[in-house]
């Protein structure tokens, strides 16, 4: 039973993860019919970009805020513009294929103008553990769950109560609707964007000193967070947080009882019968709009 | 202008086959594999193709299939059976579980058919590699013997690739047959508008089913090529990268386009092998140029194509408007 | 008269091929994991080949001639390894480096028997020189040589009745965990907990538990460095007590750099670590970090290593004849104080596998302490 | 004369919401029924339920004298029931020709010889007889797609009646077709009826047009039968007027 508590913590910790990643992938689906394959990348990119700032003289203060900024430039601003937009129009699968081509090309370009090696990353929240009910955490996953919870209480808050929040809403539900009424699609979508690259820029933060920088760690984010997405709900910002709690306590609780060997299967086998059963996610709407 | 074109069209798809006979035959060991390669993918992303590019079914699973088609092959050669049985067993078997993977076509389309395909791909990797007792796991599986074929051995990499490329021709034969046939016309109704076809009496279930289930075969057929070829598998390369390759090559090569197989196979073997003079930065053009090219043409290669000869009819039918009209003109 | 001319000629025509002889560079071909789940593995391997050539050539090259090497990214791939090895091999190489994943080099290594030329690779597998190869060279101990003097340890040292053992699912990981599995059985030390874990996996806490819940006399782990890493400060967070053992990747300076204190109390065996008590290495690693700006880990060494080898035994034969080059190396000991390259003495047997001194070591206060040298065996 | 299709108190609701309460009627041999009635009033969601797109949540349907409520649309199409929809329907990149003979290789042998038989399933003839019908001759290797409007149309029709049909029930074929392509349509419709004794339903706010074609007309209102009859009568009706005029 305290064993079982334990994992349950762990997973809980390692979901917070997913969930922070899960988010913004949701985002862009909403509004722009966006899979972004390279999710899983954008959260390894800011890293790296803090890391050069910082080999470059900058404190690590500094580094964050210009690394913050560098990300919404290029994967917010940089990434619509010259990636989304000329494609959007063509559906979802060249886009697709796009977003996968971007994440190896930018896995590439940090290996070789960076690094194959992992570096350790200097972390926000001060390593150590803190014991919550006899069960010890380390106050790095408290940090990324808080942030996590912050970031679904703040972008419902957004979403629902203000008039933004509603202007992309509107676009996410229905564009030409959106557009008749009035709400500049255009600049809501661009919006969503750059939320997205903040997020990632502040998950990249988190993350990395648990998952230490290195060129490849996004492909076990991207895909774990993928599939929180899909069994949390695809179109609901809280459904991505409860995909991400839901699939880090699963894969945690399969390696235990299950088989370590297979313990990727059982996340999988989840999506595959939410997907059959409830295919809009477990907190997710059903979808009015065929793409 | 049409039967030009037709004569046209003849004697460059002559030049080519002719090519791919002739040029290699100086090839070096090298040249040929990557050839041979070549032929092999072509093979899988046909299978995709169908599925996706006529029928309009979503597949991330493509190679997962290939994988099957080449433990088949592995398992079956490495034991002294002929590859010709290990051939059938992979068709029957990748047709039985691609037909079982279309039923979530029935109920789910588009992206949530993506995310279940791609989930099965990667369960299909987790087999691969934690069933020791049948894929010797991790390890992997080596000296997988080349056939004979007719009484020729294939060992060597010239006639190995004959074998490959007389595959690819067996293979695209049989597709341009497929595609022909009332079922290609029933895919492409069914990629177009499931609901009107199936007001016409095409039971758009068997026919998604057996997309999924042919498209899922030939896959298999790339497979049970890719074990002999490479001589020693894995379960590595059949995780989901080689999934999400094979859709790359149908996507960049021109999605529903007979021949948008042999580009996109052509641009994601060959492309790589042509910028590696760039050492450490080939992986990253490649990325680059395949965005371009999606960017420019979401509508792959041929897709580019496509447009050009649209244009150019466009221009040709206002042409034609145009001296009538001036005719007319004239007359009046 | 005639003969004269003849001679003049021939006198022309030899000069010419000696010149040619003296000014061609030597070609050297590497296939490496440059990209793809084996990336780390092959650019340090790949930073080490260049290492050691820069030096050569600094003072003068290999028997006056330059060497000069190609990289190409195997993509961690097996079927991109072999065209990438056979594209080599159609250059015609002096020698073949790599690849460093077995699988790659199970795929490749008949390609380069048949073509006559020597494979100096990476690979740990045991199986790798049990085939009867005679052109395939290890550059670090084969998991056959190295798991047997962990178990020993781990018997007679700690005398641990049982043991978890932690693996990482791939090739280099299963390999030693079956070797060790053997090894364990030989000493009647029972396996309480055997625990797959996956390349890049971040989350460690279950696989923990489990060893929690076996109550194991010690732990074995063979990860690669991130993951041991990651591990140790799980172990420590749910304060696990017992002695955790090891290899080269659990006790390395990259692993001790990551994990910090979590590391301190591992111990292992090390047959090739930038931390071994050797002048030589240290140099190594003072040059490599100079150039590189990071630490190496093994892969960096037997890159460096392997060009050396290529340096002894050609200065052996003192020509540079690729056919000869196997037989060559086969049974040569190379000795650092005549070639400080090799870094330690060195002896191949007739298989391609090595003999040298290896280390207990055990991670104290964060630094790597020598606990027990382990003498080359002859 | 048999009826061809028996309709008895067929019912649907969508989440409490009745868009057929409760409609029986029949069609005879040969006849074309007319079905009319204001925006929303049921008629198309009556069609689908006929047609198997929807399951009906009460009722039967039986085309000659068989029951096929729930049928899918593709097993009644090859029972000989066939059909045009609202929107325009062909398939754009497929060629005329080829529209019509994918309309048609369904009804023509099995699974088997569709794909090993020959590559129009035997159908190049019907198709072009079909063509010349309905006057697209010059089209036929023309990509529907680039046809005009009302050509889109008369193709649309032209596919109902490939795998020839007993019963065609046509949504709104009028609907956005000029006056001379009206003409064609309805006297093509009328042509077929006669020669081929095909039974018609045909939906339709174009008065004149259904008025003019139809032998029966049977009118709908909030998902109930108003009034059924013959031109003249439905004309006449006061309820019918009533509906349309509004209050």
């Amino acid at each position: 039973m305290s064993n079982l508590l334990d994992l349950l913590v762990a997973g809980l910790a390692t979901g917070a993860i997913y969930a922070l990643v899960a988010v913004g992938f949701t985002l862009l689906w909403q509004t722009s019919q966006t899979i972004n394959f390279a999710q899983g990348e954008f959260v390894m990119l800011p890293a790296f970009l803090m890391l050069a700032l910082m080999h470059a003289g900058a404190p690590f203060w500094l580094a964050i805020i210009l690394g913050i900024l560098l990300s919404l430039l290029l994967l917010g601003l940089g990434f619509k513009l010259l990636l989304v937009d000329p494609m959007l129009r063509h559906g979802v699968l060249p886009l697709a294929i796009a977003t996968m081509a971007l994440a190896i090309g930018m896995k590439e370009a940090v290996k070789q103008f960076f690094s194959a090696e992992a570096s350790p990353f200097p972390s926000i929240v001060p390593a150590g553990d803190i014991s919550i009910l006899g069960r010890v955490v380390s106050l790095q996953s408290l940090g990324v769950l808080a942030l996590a919870i912050a970031v679904v209480i703040g972008l419902t808050a957004l979403l629902n109560r203000t008039s933004i929040g509603h202007q992309m809403q509107a676009t996410a539900q229905n564009p030409t609707v959106a557009r008749i009424i009035g709400v500049p699609v255009e600049r809501m979508i661009l919006l969503t964007f750059l939320i997205n690259a903040f997020l990632v820029a502040l998950a990249s933060l988190l993350i990395t000193p648990i998952y230490l920088a290195k060129f490849s760690s996004g492909e076990v984010l991207g895909q774990a967070a993928f599939i929180a997405a899909i069994v949390g709900g695809f179109n609901q910002v809280r459904g991505a947080i409860a995909g991400g709690l839901l699939i880090g306590v699963v894969d945690n609780l399969a390696a235990a009882y299950v088989s370590t060997q297979y313990r990727a299967a059982v996340p999988l086998v989840l999506l595959i019968v939410i997907i059959l059963f409830r295919p809009q996610g477990l907190l997710g709407r059903p979808e009015e709009r065929t793409v | 202008m049409t039967v030009k074109g037709k004569y046209l069209r003849i004697a460059l798809g002559i030049v080519v086959i002719g090519a791919l006979i002739i040029v290699p035959m100086n090839f070096n060991r090298y040249g040929l594999y990557i050839l041979s390669q070549w032929a092999v993918m072509t093979i899988a992303a046909m299978g995709l193709n169908l599925t996706l590019g006529y029928a309009g079914q979503v597949s991330l699973a493509q190679g997962a299939f290939v994988g099957i088609g080449a433990y088949a092959a592995a398992i079956m050669t490495t034991q002294g059976m002929p590859l010709i049985a290990a051939l059938s067993v992979a068709v029957v078997l990748c047709f039985a579980i691609g037909w079982i993977l279309g039923y979530p076509a029935l109920r789910v389309q588009h992206h949530y058919l993506a995310f279940v395909t791609l989930a099965f791909s990667t369960l299909a990797f987790l087999v691969f590699r934690n069933e020791d007792w049948l894929t010797k796991g991790i390890y992997g599986i080596s000296n997988i013997p080349r056939p004979n074929v007719m009484g020729f051995a294939t060992n060597r990499p010239l006639p190995f690739y004959y074998f490959c490329l007389g595959s690819l021709g067996i293979v695209s034969l049989a597709m341009w047959w497929l595609i022909r046939s009332p079922w290609g016309r029933a895919f492409i109704a069914l990629r177009e508008n499931p609901v009107r076809a199936l007001s016409l009496g095409i039971d758009t279930r068997r026919y998604t089913l057996m997309a999924f289930a042919i498209g899922s075969a030939l896959g298999g057929v790339a497979g049970t090529l890719y074990a002999p070829l490479t001589q020693y598998i894995d379960p590595v390369p059949f995780n989901l990268s080689l999934s999400l390759d094979l859709l790359m090559m149908v996507i960049v090569g021109g999605s529903g386009f007979f021949f948008g197989p042999f580009l996109g196979a052509m641009i994601a073997v060959l492309l790589p092998e042509w910028l590696r003079f760039t050492q450490g930065y080939y992986l990253m053009l490649y990325a680059v140029a395949v965005m371009l090219l999606l960017i420019y043409s979401p509508t792959g290669i041929l897709g580019i194509l496509d447009r050009y000869l649209a244009a150019r009819r466009t221009k040709a039918a206002s042409a034609l408007r145009a001296v009538t009209k001036s005719k007319l003109e004239t007359a009046s | 008269m005639k003969s004269g001319i003849f001679a003049a000629l021939l006198l022309v025509a030899m000069s010419a091929s000696g010149a040619f002889a003296q000014g061609a560079p030597i070609k050297l071909a590497d296939v490496a994991e440059l990209s793809g789940g084996g990336a780390t593995v092959g650019n340090n391997w790949k930073n080490g080949i260049d290492l050691a050539i820069e030096e050569i050539n600094a003072k003068g090259g290999l028997l006056g001639r330059k060497l000069e090497v190609t990289h190409a990214d195997s993509q961690s791939n097996p079927g991109v390894a072999r065209a990438q090895v056979q594209k080599a091999l159609d250059n015609e190489p002096y020698v073949l480096l790599g690849p460093g994943y077995s699988g790659s080099v199970k795929v490749t290594s008949p390609l380069a028997a048949e073509a006559g030329i020597t494979q100096i690779m990476g690979g740990e597998a045991a199986e790798l020189t049990q085939g009867g190869n005679k052109f395939l060279f290890r550059t670090s101990f084969g998991q056959q040589s190295s798991m047997p003097k962990v178990a020993k340890y781990v018997n007679d040292e700690l005398k641990a009745k049982s043991v978890a053992i932690v693996w990482v699912n791939n090739d280099f990981g299963k390999g030693g965990r079956d070797v060790m599995t053997k090894e364990f059985a030989k000493y009647n030390i029972k396996v309480a907990a055997d625990i797959s874990t996956e390349a890049g996996q971040a989350d460690f806490a279950a696989d923990v538990s489990k060893i929690k819940a076996a109550a194991p006399d010690a732990v074995f782990i063979y990860l690669n460095e991130e993951e041991s890493a990651r591990i140790l400060k799980e172990l420590k967070r749910q304060a696990i007590a017992v002695p955790l053992v090891g290899e080269t990747t659990l006790v390395g300076q990259k692993v001790v750099e990551l994990a910090g204190d979590a590391a301190n109390g591992a111990r292992g065996h090390v047959g090739l670590t930038t931390d071994a008590p050797v002048d030589l290495v240290k140099a190594f690693r003072e040059k490599f970090v100079k150039k590189y700006n990071y630490v190496p880990d093994h892969n960096g060494l037997k890159g460096y290593l392997a060009i050396y080898m290529v340096k002894a035994t050609t200065e052996k034969m003192g020509k540079v004849d690729a056919k000869k080059f196997a037989d060559t190396l086969h049974g040569l000991t190379i000795k650092a104080a005549s070639e400080p390259g090799i870094l330690m003495d060195v002896t191949f047997d007739e298989k391609g596998d090595i003999d040298r001194q290896g280390f207990l070591v055990e991670i104290v206060e964060g630094k790597q302490v020598v606990k027990q040298v382990l003498p080359k065996l002859n | 004369m048999s009826a061809v299709l028996e309709v008895s108190d067929i019912k649907k609701s969508f989440g409490g919401i009745k868009a057929v309460d409760g409609v029986s009627f029949d069609v005879q041999e040969g006849e074309i029924l007319g079905l009319i009635g204001p925006n929303g009033c049921g008629k198309s969601t009556l069609f689908n339920c006929i047609l198997g797109q929807l399951m009906p949540t009460d009722g039967e349907v039986k085309v000659d004298g068989k029951v096929v409520t729930g049928l899918r649309p593709s097993e009644l199409n090859r029972l000989g029931v066939s059909r045009t929809f609202q929107l325009l329907q062909v398939f754009p990149k497929l060629s005329v020709r080829e529209n019509l003979i994918l309309a048609g290789q369904e009804h023509q042998g099995n699974m088997m010889s569709r794909l090993l038989g020959p590559s129009d399933a035997g159908l190049t003839a019907t198709a072009d007889q079909m063509i010349g019908f309905f006057k697209l001759d010059h089209l036929a290797t023309e990509a529907a797609g680039g046809l005009s409007y009302g050509q889109q149309k008369l193709l649309d029709a032209a596919m109902a009646f490939m795998g020839g049909p007993r019963l065609v029930l046509l949504d709104e074929p009028a609907g956005g077709v000029n006056l001379t392509m009206l003409g064609d349509l309805k006297e093509r419709l009328t042509a077929i009826n006669r020669e081929k004794r095909a039974t018609f339903v045909v939906i339709e706010h174009n008065m004149e047009f259904v008025m003019s074609l139809c032998t029966r007309v049977m009118v709908m209102a909030e998902g109930k039968l108003l009034a059924m009859g013959t031109p003249a009568e439905v004309r006449a009706n006061p309820a019918v007027i009533e509906a349309y005029l509004g209050h």
